[in-house]
């Protein structure tokens, strides 16, 4: 049944070194804030999974997070490289990082896998790719009423979950509206989990039948963090910061501008400092 | 080149024309997109666009910094999670065309978008395949964008991030792919398409000002070319315009942002 | 791309003597307007799939319409039995149907299977249970990574798919909402389709960015039938009309009563003897 | 018996009671969703209620005829496809009770809803399974709820649609399965609960005024007691107040329909 606590609680109390870690959300609602309380908190040794480790990987990564990465596109998108991922794959900076990696589609199936319960996720997949050849994890199985050999990726079932959301009610049931991106998987596929939120309401109010609800119940901490997503967006909230996603590629092409960047915005700060996203943008919009 | 147009236009605009109306196309970011709203905002305007975020009939004013902006989603018919996009949409078969591009790519259409040099030991990391493995095989045909130059069009490209024919002839067919693969590879000099036989990439139509040595010297295998080799019909003013303008939009929300 | 035609015309030209057809609708939302068509252009032989088979497949199988049933559960939801498929299973009247039977798990999981264009579907199921003694269809394969034993049953892939839906736009594109079933799953498994709506609209009108939406290029056939899921229900035009269902039982469950009220009902109406239905509602809400 | 309720109330009451405020039940139509919203009603105000037609956490104000009535859908917190609800919240092992009847079950709680008779060729062809074979092995527990009697309560069910404990001891666990299967069987008459070590269903409780000659004249195996057995408390009158006007709503609800 989902506590809701601050952000600092919910990564103490969820996240340990060694934990397997999946951060989701497919451009949107990226749960920045919360990879920014990691950091300041020092985690060590993650397996990060994440479909396009993006911005928020190439910090953790850059600041010695993560012993491993399991993904299917690592880059900033529309920009270019993530310098931080490439300089711990190509030169073993802040520290060597193992990588597993996938496609999109086994990714994804790899959670939905997680989210049933199963073991495996099938799918018609890799048909004349190398990836099989550098990741043992993909496996074929024969289809025993055609034949067919289909691709077989173990399902992710991450010791955590976070993502970041539209708002929560009070009881902690919270709403997804918009791209999707696989973050109702992660989270049911995960034993624990924390989802950041724009705002707590007292109610999820007037909404489709057929909402994208996390039921209370199957998370764990939910933690009001307004802009968290930032620089990403929330549906209805605010946009989506192309601009930061452009300067980033400065910012973290090398070590130093990269670590007093993180210095300070990250390490002399807190979660509050994303409101202010949230709030510019919704001043701009008036 | 004496022209009012660049030659990444004439290639965004080759592009766009290969797409009909009754398409249901995968696009990717940057090119891909540039020619997919190009051509639905001129000559195709009920072409189907779907981003892999799982926007499906999307009807973006300004281009998509990245595959999930907020843009792509509030002018969608509907929006799917991911999973349902691989699942339902790419894997159930139901997109036509889809669009690839890469670091590297070979006289077959195989392409490499994940590491330059050896895969452990990388010279450059690339981002990865993301949707490409899959795209590849499972879009009914695949249009390929990409700039020519010798670092990126390779006699041997250093990994098969995505397949396209293989080593030519029939290799799709004998691992089980079904779908055609690349039809065209559109660059800034010509149009490719596969030999009907052996699946090389020849040239069958070349844009106008380019010669053959200039396609060779920016080749890293020996071109072949169509018995018949068109030239490209130059950009209209119209699509010219449209292009433009999208892009100026673009330009204009991406810095707001 | 949807045609919008009459619903007489698209049974014409997309239902055929012996064609697999899948008429689905969990509780809400059953084309029994569209079974009412089959009936009186009296389709032969058909492979009925259907979860729950319920009053619509009782009709049809009584009528003589299908040589097998592919089902989960075949009763009267909250009343009994379905007698006209029980005089079928146990009398051969009108004629012997043969049946394939699983749970709805695997009925679930294989119209899944089907709209991801896969040969099979895998899933944790029919543990300790008899029907895998009785359906050859239900077979296992070996997880590679954990050594698990999962069932697998084939993907269906029916020749047509056919449902009721709440609107349509005039490009045809589907809207669905509330009990959604498996209905999305049978068109996109299917090779072909029908859809019923209650109203064609303009538009689709402000709904959730996330709203169930089937777009016109994955459909066959839309026709306009209002009430068309009577004594079924359509969220937010009409209520279930449970009488109705109750009263099934004495009419099915003789021969001769089934036979007339056949007759009367359904070969000497048409589709737009629906439209009481949705009316009656309608004027009552008032 | 003397008493001012009936014995399908006693049951339903005794069933309503063994459901806890933090359960996520999986219910059926019928027996179980008149339990499951009783206890909702009375004791167990947070419980919450998952119908297999997609509907979570639903609190319906009249009991639904079908398992899908637009009821449980407007009074639910949201409701998903079926196959999303059989992938990701049964099988995801999400429920913690399930509730299942049947036509015929044996000492070791296993069930039949498929036929009586031969499978090919039966005496009575029944409904089937429905969801009840998954939801027999992915639920935490299972509460069984059925009316005593000879042609039900039977030495040897015609048909295994679904898992109780197979034949005793360690069955479900040799076959793999991990969750505990029937915890709990209520009838009309009495409430069962597995030997812990056997595991065939042993009377714990006997309802007011049921006589252990009543329970094993309506059984078709040779009942077995558990060394302390208890008296059913009788219900109360909230108890019964609140059934009963659950039952009248829902009796008017279908009566208009």
């Amino acid at each position: 049944m989902a506590r809701i606590t601050s952000l600092a609680e919910a990564v103490q109390a969820a996240v340990h070194d060694g934990d397997t870690v999946a951060m989701e959300g497919f451009t949107h609602l990226i749960p920045h804030a919360a990879g920014h309380e990691i950091i300041r908190q020092k985690r060590k040794n993650l397996t990060l999974i994440r479909m396009t480790p993006d911005l928020i990987y190439d910090q953790m990564i850059g600041m010695g997070c993560a012993k491993k990465l399991v993904f299917s596109w690592g880059g900033n998108p529309g920009v270019g490289s993530l310098h931080r991922l490439r300089d711990a794959v190509e030169q073993g900076w802040p520290n060597a990082l193992e990588i597993e990696e996938h496609s999109h589609a086994a990714m994804a199936n790899a959670y939905e896998a997680g989210a049933a319960g199963l073991p495996l996720a099938v799918f018609r997949g890799y048909l004349g790719s190398d990836l099989p050849k550098v990741n043992k994890n993909i496996k074929r199985v024969t289809c025993p009423f055609t034949g067919e050999e289909l691709a077989a990726v173990p399902a992710h079932r991450p010791d955590v979950a976070i993502i970041h959301a539209l708002r929560a009610d009070k009881a902690g049931n919270v709403l997804l509206e918009g791209v999707l991106g696989v973050q109702k998987e992660a989270v049911l596929a995960a034993k624990r989990s924390i989802v950041t939120v724009e705002e707590v309401v007292d109610d999820l109010g007037p909404r489709s039948l057929n909402a994208v609800v996390l039921p209370a119940w199957t998370i764990g901490y939910v933690s009001e963090v307004p802009g968290g997503a930032f620089p990403s967006y929330a549906q209805g909230y605010y946009a989506r910061n192309n601009s930061f996603y452009k300067a980033w590629d400065n910012i973290a092409r090398e070590r130093d501008t990269f670590l007093a960047w993180m210095k300070e915005n990250v390490l002399e700060k807190g979660p509050e400092a994303f409101a202010q996203h949230a709030r510019k943008r919704a001043a701009a919009a008036e | 080149m004496m022209a009012n147009y660049k030659p990444n236009e004439m290639m965004t605009v080759a592009a766009a024309r290969a797409l009909r109306n009754e398409d249901v196309c995968f696009v990717g970011i940057g090119q891909p997109s540039a020619a997919a709203n190009l051509a639905r905002l001129s000559h195709a305007p009920n072409v189907t666009l779907i981003y892999e975020s799982g926007t499906l009939g999307t009807k973006p004013t300004v281009l998509p910094l990245s595959i999930g902006d907020g843009e792509l989603c509030e002018t969608a018919l509907t929006t799917v999670s991911v999973p349902e996009m691989f699942r339902y949409w790419l894997q159930g078969g139901r997109i036509s065309v889809g669009f690839l591009g890469g670091a590297q790519i070979d006289k077959y259409a195989n392409l490499n978008t994940t590491v330059v040099g050896d895969y452990n030991k990388p010279k450059v990391r690339l981002p990865g395949g993301g949707g490409a493995p899959e795209i590849a095989t499972s879009c009914g045909e695949i249009f390929i964008i990409m700039a020519q130059g010798k670092r990126s069009f390779v006699e041997k490209i250093d990994f098969f991030t995505s397949i396209g024919h293989g080593s030519g002839g029939d290799s799709r067919q004998k691992l089980g792919i079904k779908t055609k693969g690349p039809t065209r590879l559109i660059t800034d000099l010509a149009i490719y398409q596969p030999d009907p036989e052996t699946k090389e990439m020849i040239v069958t139509s070349i844009h106008p000002g380019v010669t053959r040595e200039q396609i060779q010297e920016n080749t890293g295998w020996t071109v072949r070319y169509a018995a018949q080799v068109a030239e490209t019909p130059v950009p209209t003013a119209q699509e010219l315009d449209i292009l433009r303008e999208l892009q100026a939009r673009t330009a204009r929300a991406h810095a707001a942002a």
